[in-house]
């Protein structure tokens, strides 16, 4: 980890860094220092087992009020995000696709879609995200929380696109999708990356995101084990045996 | 007996609704009650001590034991009410509860005092029952009751308003509601009244308007409404907006009566009260108005009103008189027995306390004197002076037999001393 | 399967209570150890609650009578009771008061008609609310949230309305009802005319009392509050008991998560209904007591402002908790009867040591809080303890403890941090 | 007929006060998912604006006039108001009388401001709690605004008149062919209805037309994915609980007339606002609308004497038992939303 | 004659048709996969099988009796269990607590009054469970509170609780999702071990092609509320139709 340097301190900055953060559930001391530096356009997959603290780490950095941080800072295009709020970082860019993706009931999926859009920046037209997703314009009228499992994912990542965002922060999200979905969400990863946003990506099928991404980073009970190149974790057997048991 | 006061000091309970709609009211009697125990410790001005035809007391307390009190908080519930005068029995040693401002809280802070060996003075109640069918011989009421108000109003009523008169009454839904819709038909009917129809309205009651409303479709040309404090407030104030003072029915002019009239009601319905009739234990004007027969008014008054600024309330006259009453009793008996001052009080006559010659009769426990009957004024000058008194019926009028139907069933029973 | 290391994670505390072995009469050893405490300071209360001394200016703070003594238990199990509903099922009654007035008229008219001795009317309380209750909660848990609460009052509300007009005769209306002489009592001999009925625990009358003398120090040993107390800590008993039966286990489960509970082959409804007719029993033990110690009844006690009592008791002490109801229960009823007392001339003899004029301004400001203004500083102390002990008198206890605890080990992961940082340079 | 006609009339206006209270409680209630017992105090609060603005209208000076006495037999203080002074004894006096009215003026920017502090200094701390908790320290907020009152404005009911203009009674009787004087309609009541019917309008073209309802619906619904949007839902729940302070608030101060206020009247409305929230179903403002008339009419049915002759007391119980009715009927009550307060 | 018999099942939500038509027949003691594209209903149609929908039409029957118009507690004490495909846990409460109220719901029926037995008391339950807590290697955490769990925690610990019952039919709605991968193969060595070990039927809806083709007997697809192929895993890849609807193209 010798490449983590204070924001202040590096030679060249990266686009988003955080730096030795600590958070806590409660009394539940879950992220231990976690350090982090993502280049602009870059993807970064966070991998490690279950409860290593990588849902934890994507929430500390929106600023969702659980975990709270208690130390450490959170930078995005010289913007400190760990100053601002929930909303606040929203407006900085940051977008957090939540795990169990967080469709809010009693409204359609058009409703959670126009939601995006009321807060500045806006990202793109509702019409371009039923494009991406045209089962999203069959169902625009239809209550989102009853969209089945891998409709609700599309939701929730419309929804992250639908604003103007530097830095997306996806929670699993191929979980509970058909494989033919999981191709469309890579493909728009891809197209997305191509439009310059960052992009932080947790999830489980560890090939399927490293084949994504630039970088990888491993956690385990809270801390960085592992940040190298996505390409170097592939050729490491011996990690990837060690920490994600493939 | 139960809390025999020592050599220094007596404790006197004084249980008045502090929360709840009659706070004020509650407020008025503890008034009366702080001016009643200064003037028997021999300080102030000694107010109607001075006029009391019985002069025994001597301004040293009661006995030479200084008085002092403790308060509570009734709540107007029976059951809060009971509760704080047991606080002021078990624990604070008081050899005598007063206060309330309702019959409920009466009825059941009496047969606690009757249980636990004191002697109960009750404050403001004015159902029948009190003195009627949940009597007890450790209570007194001084303030009348439904039946006199009946026979009071009647009478005047018919002179008023004519014989021929078909009347709405609009009724509070509980006890104190039942006994005075009942007293006062009966009256009114012997009158030659017409009862049209009675109506009963929930406690919880605020808009009336529903309640109102038929009242134009029946043939009534007078609306009883037997409510008292907020529902009384508000049922007036409602039909008053509904025009009812303006009506006119089979041919005469519409009239809204209302039986158990309180100053504080009074100004709480405001200007809605002009020309409406009903009935009082006291009022302030008495003697000014009536002259030397209701002496003790003026005295209350000026000491009442020297030391808060404002004239007092029936509620804090009859609280101030069941103090001294009872203070007079102890020292004619020389004992604190809660038996000795029964006996006292039982059949004692006495003048000079603002309602003219009254008798604590023995046989209930009632007091019997004359009663007021007032009218609302319409341009009050300030608002103190609201009711302008019509006339006041003599006692013969408003006593009737221990026996009466009215207040049938339920005994005395002994006086219990307590421990 | 892999060993899921959790070193440097530290898991929220346990729930579950004393597991442990150890222990007597079917608690664990923290409970019992609970469970002793309450018997010791029910027995003792007399003292513990009159701790200054007569005609002393804080003998108003007393609380040692009977009358109030009395009451701190009987609505301590009034909100064990209730606790049994909320705390574990999370149904939220909002008219439990109609149990505890529908148990409290069971009970008069047992007395009235039966006997004066107060175990039959105690379980006429039991009996008569527990079916009650089984009637309001087989249709109120048709729905559950808010709809729940509201058919729950409405029930409630038409009780009392009721009761307080058109039933008068059964229930004594606005007066309330109480014994009189001439009450049937088919086992009792009649009382001759006037004689006041007094209830009795086989000739043991509930007012019978002896006092001791101690210096100047007077401690009252009631008859009554004896009795209540150890039907308190019966009732106590019981809970803890049921708390940590399955039974109780299924309970929390119906709040955590209904339908998992069905799609693990539970019914619920069953569950909750028990739940509910145990508790309005517990209520309706309440109002047998209350009866039992003051012969008389009056519908106020079902008055929606009574439900909402105890829902307050309840919450203030610490919903789910074992002992917060009592507390709660306790807290209320020493603000009801103890400050409305203080009136103005008790605050001035407080002060008289003080100059005129200070004595003025102190009397002055604090004579809003206390006497007539007690409900004053009740809404004080509600908003006081919820924001400032969320979770109750018991778990605000707790909190401060794991509060002071928290501190420190921030400030280890602080120093942890310092330490990584400068080797990191 | 004309007794019927007369009962609707009397239940429209009876359920146009409920209908603004329950608007008013559901949009805390059911919208922010607050169990607010401090709603009715702020009812209270908005009558108590209108009593102490046309206090404030007759602040006076006094002088002694000698040559008449007061009831101690001191000379006698005659108070005069400023106003008399400042605008001319007829004009001050037309304004006096005029208090109500105006002071919904005043009551705005009141109403607005405690809902305002009440929000940002207590209820938002309470939204991510126990609905348990949020009752509690609602309730001694209640409490404690009431025993504020109470200090200051004592126990007994205030008579607060309307204009004079507005006294007395519009014969719609003679105006629809009945008898002149059966069925009669105080001006006030008229103008209450039609206030609340605009209060109403206005509320529901807010949420309506803006999307600030939606927002709010999902902020109430998942608040920390909507504040990951970008939303500053703090900012919008303070504002839709001004709102609500201030309709209640102005309910309260339009009602004056109707009755004279006194320091629990809050409480005396609240658990019936409840049970119209309730009955109208959580989340649902037309919901709330309608159960407030519904049962406004309702109510007035039942006490007609031709109904209780027949169901003696059913006056005591109907609001509740028509409760019980409509929730065993109809799950989440008239118009509810799945999900809102059901756990 | 299956265990699970599934004929003419039709469910409609206001326009949309999610179950048409869907016949489905499940050989006891084998694991039927169902698998499909998103939307499919494949939740749909679990939830026909335990009480939390009534099809509009059609049959569902186990182990010969109908399963139709039955509350799902009672479908359970029939033996039929299910993981949800968002947890469903009692999250208040401990970890073993959520795995023995199962095991007392196999004990004791639906509804037992038990309010002076002590929880502490019943060693039986408490060993069992903290047997299936080890079992999907949760045993360390058994005093946590359910709520403070990661999601694939959450998940695994809903499969001890399903398997505490020792159910006839375990329904599994994407039973791995979520889970680190060692802990998929695990899990998937944990089912083949328990479906060897005891007369066990599965029914699994996975999108993990690696989970399916490990575990499944046979594999049902639907599509579109209709079921479009039933066969033997080996065809199932091959077979065209499900490439063009579920597995897409790039997958071999
Ligand atoms: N609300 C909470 N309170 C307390 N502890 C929590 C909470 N949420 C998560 N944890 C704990 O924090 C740790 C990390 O959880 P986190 O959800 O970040 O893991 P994860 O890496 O995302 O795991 P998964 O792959 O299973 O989603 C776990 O041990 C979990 O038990
Ligand atoms: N309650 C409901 N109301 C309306 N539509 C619904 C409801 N429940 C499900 N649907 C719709 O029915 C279809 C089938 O949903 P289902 O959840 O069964 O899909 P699935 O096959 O499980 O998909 P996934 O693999 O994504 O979980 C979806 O299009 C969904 O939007
Ligand atoms: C006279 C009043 C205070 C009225 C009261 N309700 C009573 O019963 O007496
Ligand atoms: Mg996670
Ligand atoms: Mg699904």
């Amino acid at each position: 980890m010798s490449d983590i340097r204070a924001p202040e301190g590096r030679s060249e900055p990266a686009y988003f860094s955080c730096w030795d953060i600590h958070a806590y559930y409660g009394e539940s001391y879950i992220v231990q220092g976690v350090s982090m530096n993502i280049h602009e356009g870059e993807i970064l997959a966070l991998l490690g087992r279950n409860g290593a603290g990588k849902t934890s780490t994507l929430r500390a950095i929106a600023r969702a009020g659980d975990p709270e941080v208690t130390h450490g800072e959170i930078w995005l295009d010289h913007k400190p995000l760990h100053e601002m709020s929930a909303h606040g970082a929203a407006q900085s860019g940051v977008a957090l696709v939540p795990e169990d993706r967080r469709i809010i009931p009693g409204l359609t999926v058009e409703e959670n879609l126009q939601l995006a859009q009321i807060a500045p920046p806006h990202g793109w037209s509702i019409q371009r995200i039923y494009e991406l997703f045209p089962r999203l314009g069959e169902r625009r009228k239809q209550e989102g929380v009853t969209l089945s499992g891998g409709e609700q994912q599309m939701l929730a990542i419309g929804r992250a696109l639908a604003r103007d965002i530097k830095l997306l922060l996806l929670d699993e999200p191929y979980e509970g999708l058909a494989p033919v979905i999981v191709h469309e969400i890579e493909r728009t990863l891809r197209e997305i990356r191509s439009l310059g946003i960052t992009t932080v990506i947790v999830e489980q099928n560890a090939v399927a995101a490293l084949k994504l991404a630039d970088r990888a980073v491993i956690l385990d009970t809270g801390k960085v084990v592992y940040d190298d190149t996505a390409q170097h974790l592939l050729d490491n057997k011996a990690m990837r045996e060690e920490y994600l048991a493939i | 007996y139960t809390n025999a006061p020592g050599n220094d000091t007596v404790t006197l309970g004084f249980n008045v609704p502090q929360s709840g709609p009659y706070a004020d009211e509650g407020t008025d009697e503890l008034r009366a009650f702080e001016l009643a125990v200064e003037h028997l410790n021999g300080e102030g001005d000694g107010g109607m001590m001075n006029t009391f035809s019985s002069q025994v007391l001597e301004g040293n307390g009661i006995l030479g034991r200084k008085v002092e009190f403790v308060t509570g908080d009734t709540q107007t519930k029976s059951d809060a009410a009971r509760a704080s005068a047991r606080s002021m029995i078990e624990r604070d040693g008081a050899i005598m509860v007063s206060g309330g401002s309702s019959s409920g809280v009466a009825v059941a802070v009496q047969a606690l005092c009757q249980e636990a060996g004191v002697i109960f003075m009750a404050g403001l109640t004015h159902a029948n029952d009190t003195t009627g069918k949940d009597k007890k011989a450790n209570g007194f009421r001084h303030f009348f009751n439904s039946y006199m108000s009946g026979a009071a109003l009647a009478p005047i009523l018919a002179q008023q308003y004519g014989t021929d008169r078909n009347a709405y009454y609009l009724t509070a839904d509980y006890n104190w509601g039942y006994t005075t819709e009942e007293a006062i038909t009966s009256a009114t009917e012997a009158v030659g009244w017409n009862t049209v129809n009675t109506v009963k309205t929930p406690l919880t009651q605020t808009d009336f308007s529903s309640y109102i409303a038929p009242v134009l479709q029946s043939d009534a040309d007078v609306l009883v409404l037997v409510h008292y404090g907020g529902n009384m407030v508000n049922s007036l104030t409602n039909a008053v907006q509904f025009g009812l003072r303006e009506r006119q029915a089979n041919g005469k002019n519409f009239e809204i009566v209302v039986p158990l009239y309180s100053e504080l009601m009074a100004r709480g319905a405001g200007e809605n009260i002009g020309g409406i009739l009903g009935s009082q234990n006291w009022d302030w004007k008495l003697e000014n108005q009536l002259g030397e027969r209701y002496s003790g008014t003026n005295a209350f008054v000026q000491s009442f009103g020297t030391k808060y600024g404002f004239p007092p309330s029936q509620a804090a006259h009859t609280c101030y008189v069941q103090t001294l009453l009872y203070a007079d009793a102890v020292a004619r008996a020389g004992d604190f027995n809660p038996c000795a001052v029964v006996e006292a009080l039982e059949g004692f006559e006495f003048d000079g306390l603002g309602n003219g010659p009254t008798t604590y009769r023995a046989d209930d426990h009632q007091c019997f004197k004359d009663v007021v009957v007032v009218r609302g004024k319409e341009n009050p000058e300030n608002e103190f002076d609201l009711v302008e008194i019509v006339e006041v019926t003599p006692t013969e009028q408003v006593t009737y037999a221990p026996d009466h139907p009215q207040f049938a069933g339920g005994s005395l029973g002994e006086c219990n001393p307590g421990a | 399967m892999t060993d899921q290391a959790t070193d440097g994670f530290v898991p929220t505390q346990s729930k579950s209570k004393g597991a442990s072995a150890g222990g007597a009469l079917g608690l664990g050893k923290k409970d019992l150890r609970l469970f002793l405490l309450v018997v010791a300071m029910c027995a003792f209360a007399p003292f513990i609650l009159n701790p200054f001394p007569e005609g002393s200016g804080l003998a108003q703070f007393n609380a040692g009578y009977p009358d109030l003594m009395q009451r701190f238990v009987i609505f301590g199990i009034f909100a064990i009771g209730f606790n049994i509903l909320f705390g574990l099922t999370g149904y939220l009654s909002f008219g439990h008061a109609a149990f505890l007035g529908v148990g409290s008229y069971a009970g008069i008219w047992m007395m009235k008609l039966l006997t004066l001795n107060v175990i039959p009317a105690i379980i006429g309380s039991i009996v008569v609310a527990g079916l009650f209750a089984a009637i309001v909660g087989f249709i109120s848990l048709r729905r559950s949230g808010i709809y729940f609460s509201i058919l729950t009052l409405a029930f409630a509300m038409m009780s009392f309305a009721l009761a307080y007009s058109v039933l008068t005769p059964l229930t004594g209306g606005e007066t309330g009802m109480q014994l009189q002489y001439f009450d049937p009592r088919i086992l009792d001999a009649p009382l001759p005319e006037g004689q006041t009925p007094r209830a009795s625990l086989f000739g043991l009358e509930m007012a019978a009392s002896y006092e001791l003398e101690v210096g100047r120090w007077l401690f009252t040993f009631n008859a009554g509050y004896y009795i209540a107390a150890i039907a308190m800590l019966i009732a106590f008993y019981g809970s803890i008991r049921l708390f940590n039966s399955p039974f109780g286990m299924m309970l929390r489960a119906v709040k955590s998560n209904q339908n998992r509970l069905s799609y693990t082959g539970i019914s619920p409804k069953p569950y909750t209904l028990a739940a509910f007719i145990i508790s309005g029993m517990y209520a309706g033990l309440a109002g047998g007591l209350l009866v039992a110690m003051d012969t008389q009844v009056g519908a106020e006690r079902m008055f929606w402002t009574a439900s909402g009592e105890v829902v307050l008791m309840t919450i203030l002490g610490g919903a789910g908790t074992l002992i917060g109801p009592v507390l709660g229960a306790g807290f209320i009823k020493y603000f009801e009867n103890i400050v409305s007392k203080i009136n103005k001339s008790v605050l001035e003899g407080w002060f008289a040591w003080m100059p005129d004029w200070m004595t003025d301004v102190t009397v002055t400001i604090i004579y809003p809080f206390v006497g007539k203004g007690w409900h004053l500083t009740l809404g004080i102390l509600f908003m006081a303890v919820v924001i400032f002990l969320p979770g109750g008198l018991v778990q605000g206890g707790q909190k401060l403890a794991t509060v002071l605890r928290r501190d420190r080990k921030s400030k280890d992961a602080e120093r942890d941090a310092a330490i990584q940082r400068q080797a990191g340079e | 007929m004309d007794a019927i006609i007369l009962q609707i009339l009397n239940g429209l206006d009876k359920g146009s006060a409920y209908a603004l209270i329950a608007l008013g409680l559901t949009l805390i209630f059911g919208t922010l998912g607050v169990v607010n017992f401090a709603h009715g105090a702020l009812f209270m609060l908005g009558a108590f604006c209108a009593v102490t603005f046309s206090r404030l209208l007759q602040v006076s000076y006094t002088f002694t006039d000698a040559s008449r006495t007061d009831f101690l037999g001191n000379p006698l203080q005659v108070e005069v108001p400023y106003l008399y002074d400042i605008l001319g004894e007829s004009a001050g006096a037309a304004v006096i009388d005029w208090a109500v009215p105006i002071s919904i003026l005043f009551a705005i920017p009141v109403m607005l401001l405690i809902g305002v502090i009440m929000e940002r200094g207590l209820i938002k701390h309470f939204y991510k709690r126990p609905h348990a908790d949020q009752i509690l320290v609602t309730f001694g907020l209640a409490i404690v605004l009431q025993e504020i009152i109470k200090y200051f404005y004592g126990a007994n009911p205030i008579p607060t008149p309307a204009p004079d203009a507005f006294i007395g009674s519009f014969d719609f009787g003679a105006m629809i062919g009945f008898d002149a004087g059966s069925i009669v309609y105080p001006y006030w009541r008229m103008v209450y209805f039609g206030f609340a019917a605009i209060i109403i309008g206005a509320v529901f073209a807010f949420l309506r037309f803006t999307t600030f309802g939606m927002v709010v619906r999902a902020g109430m619904a998942d608040r920390e994915t909507v504040t990951l949007l970008g939303i500053d839902i703090d900012r919008r729940f303070t504002i839709m609980f001004g709102i609500a302070a201030a309709v209640a608030g102005l309910a309260g101060v339009m009602y004056t007339p109707i009755n004279s206020p006194n320091y629990h009247m809050g409480m005396d409305f609240l658990v019936l606002s409840f049970v119209v929230v309730v009955v109208g179903g959580m989340g649902s403002l037309p919901g709330a609308v309608l159960a407030g008339f519904l049962l406004g009419i309702i109510e007035a049915f039942a006490s007609m004497p031709e109904v209780l002759d027949v169901l003696p007391g059913i006056n005591q119980i109907i609001i509740y038992l028509v409760a019980i009715i409509v929730l065993l009927t109809r799950p989440r009550g008239l118009m509810g939303r799945k999900g809102v307060m059901e756990d | 004659m299956g265990i699970l018999e599934v004929t003419g099942v039709n469910k409609r939500f206001g326009g949309l048709q999610a179950l048409d038509d869907v016949n489905l027949n499940v050989e006891e003691n084998t694991v039927h996969a169902i698998i499909g594209p998103n939307g499919a209903g494949k939740s749909t149609l679990l939830n026909c099988f335990v009480g939390r929908l009534t099809p509009d039409t059609g049959t569902v029957m186990f182990d010969g009796q109908s399963l139709i118009g039955r509350k799902p507690y009672e479908i359970n004490q029939m033996g039929v269990s299910r993981v949800f495909q968002t947890p469903e846990i009692f999250s208040d409460l401990t970890i073993i607590e959520n795995v023995m109220i199962p095991s007392f719901a196999k004990r004791d029926g639906a509804f037992k009054l038990s309010p002076f037995a002590a929880v502490r008391a019943e060693t039986e339950i408490r060993e069992h469970a903290e047997q299936m807590l080890l079992d999907v290697g949760m045993a360390d955490k058994k005093d946590m509170d359910a709520s403070a769990m990661s999601r694939g925690d959450k998940r695994r610990l809903e499969m001890a609780m399903c398997l505490a019952q020792n159910p006839k039919l375990l329904l599994l709605d994407e039973p791995t999702a979520g889970m680190a991968r060692a802990d998929t193969n695990n899990t998937i060595d944990l089912l083949k071990q328990i479906a060897e070990s005891r007369p066990i039927t599965f029914v699994v809806i996975e999108h993990d092609m690696h989970v399916v083709f490990s575990l499944a007997d046979r594999i049902s697809v639907l599509a579109q509320g209709h079921v479009i192929v039933e066969d033997d895993p080996q065809f199932i890849k091959g077979n065209p139709k499900v490439r063009e609807a579920y597995l897409g193209d790039a997958h071999d």
